[in-house]
């Protein structure tokens, strides 16, 4: 099984770029025995509430439980999927309608473990880790979101 | 008792501070919630040393809690 | 439903690098309804088939078939899905272990139609799209790869 | 009647060419097959004109045949 990577933080002030998630991916082409990369990247939606324009999103986290569900997710991703390689970033703070704020990035021999893997970490992550958003209209007026 | 209680989002919010530690008479996490009537009409779970728990959970000295209002990840 | 796109190619010379997959990510910022874009990236492997390391692939396809096969993929992925955007590329020629030769991106208000589009079409790639690859092994020798 | 043929993958390197005009008395797709022994232990599905067909498919004047081999696209 490949080597879960040691404690690093998931978190990265505001969003996050084209350019790290191109640098990820070269820094996985050494790894040839891997044959099937699958990105998740969540985007920043410009909806429209009350006839008013979400401009951005600004993200919190109960950052310690954070890190230790990620932490724990983790090691469930490589019992259930085989992988090689395991990547989770979130934002934190202000990220515009249109910038990215969630990217995760699972690598495996095969294209079933990638997908599969890349799904149920997405899933998990909207569902049981303590992220918080404030949905700031063009306005400066804003709401709390809640994920469905 | 002393109990550490952190604040979230719009739990944050209503109760106007992100921290603090309090000293209450509170055996369980209902106790402990018939003391915030700030938030009585908010949406939240409540995680004991980064745990989520139930409301008949048995509280202890120096406890990390903290309500945690709906999740907005991804 | 957004625009199906005229008929581009899917096809690139030699691998596709991270620097375009990169500005492939940045151009949809400025598509602020799309909440959710789905990646596949296919890595050649190094696979050790008969004590012989796999050093590239090289890939030929009949192409007036392929790109109407994608074409009509594209059309029927519209349809079962709510999509923004949807770009497919494939590699001809030589790609060397640990380079991509599949990239596929689906961009979508929600996850699901985001991550079922990318799957429904590497399936279909995989299964009925008219490609063909010769592994070629570090001593020059070879044998024509199979998807299984 | 003519064919036009295309050759691709293993089936090109059995055939030792890419692409031929063929002038040849056939019915069927499966008529067709009979002439071609150099490919007779190669796995292969026939596309007319860019779509598969059955064996039992009738040919047409200037239709353009491909035996395609196992696909390796990804």
């Amino acid at each position: 099984m490949a080597e879960v990577e040691k404690r690093k933080s998931i978190f990265t002030e505001g969003a996050i770029t084209p350019q790290k998630i191109a640098e990820s991916i070269a820094h996985h082409q050494v790894k040839t025995d891997i044959g099937a990369h699958d990105i998740f990247l969540g985007q920043v939606r410009a909806d429209i509430i009350d006839n008013k324009v979400v401009a951005g999103i600004e993200y919190t986290a109960y950052e310690e439980m954070a890190e230790k569900r990620i932490y724990e997710l983790r090691e469930t991703t490589f019992e259930k999927f085989d992988l090689k390689c395991l990547h989770i970033y979130h934002s934190l703070g202000r990220v515009n309608a249109g910038e990215i704020c969630l990217f995760v990035f699972s690598s495996s021999p095969h294209r079933d473990d990638a997908m599969g893997a890349t799904r149920f970490i997405v899933e998990e992550i909207k569902a049981n880790v303590p992220i918080f958003g404030k949905e700031i209209f063009e306005d400066s007026s804003y709401q709390w979101k809640t994920n469905k | 008792m002393k109990i550490n209680m952190k604040y979230y989002g719009i739990v944050a919010e209503k109760m106007r501070k992100q921290a603090e530690s309090i000293d209450i008479s509170a055996n369980t996490v209902e106790d402990l919630i018939n003391h915030f009537s700030e938030i009585k009409t908010t949406d939240y779970k409540v995680a004991v040393n980064q745990d989520i728990v139930k409301a008949d959970y048995r509280l202890k000295e120096n406890d990390e809690v903290v309500f945690l209002p709906p999740f907005a990840g991804g």
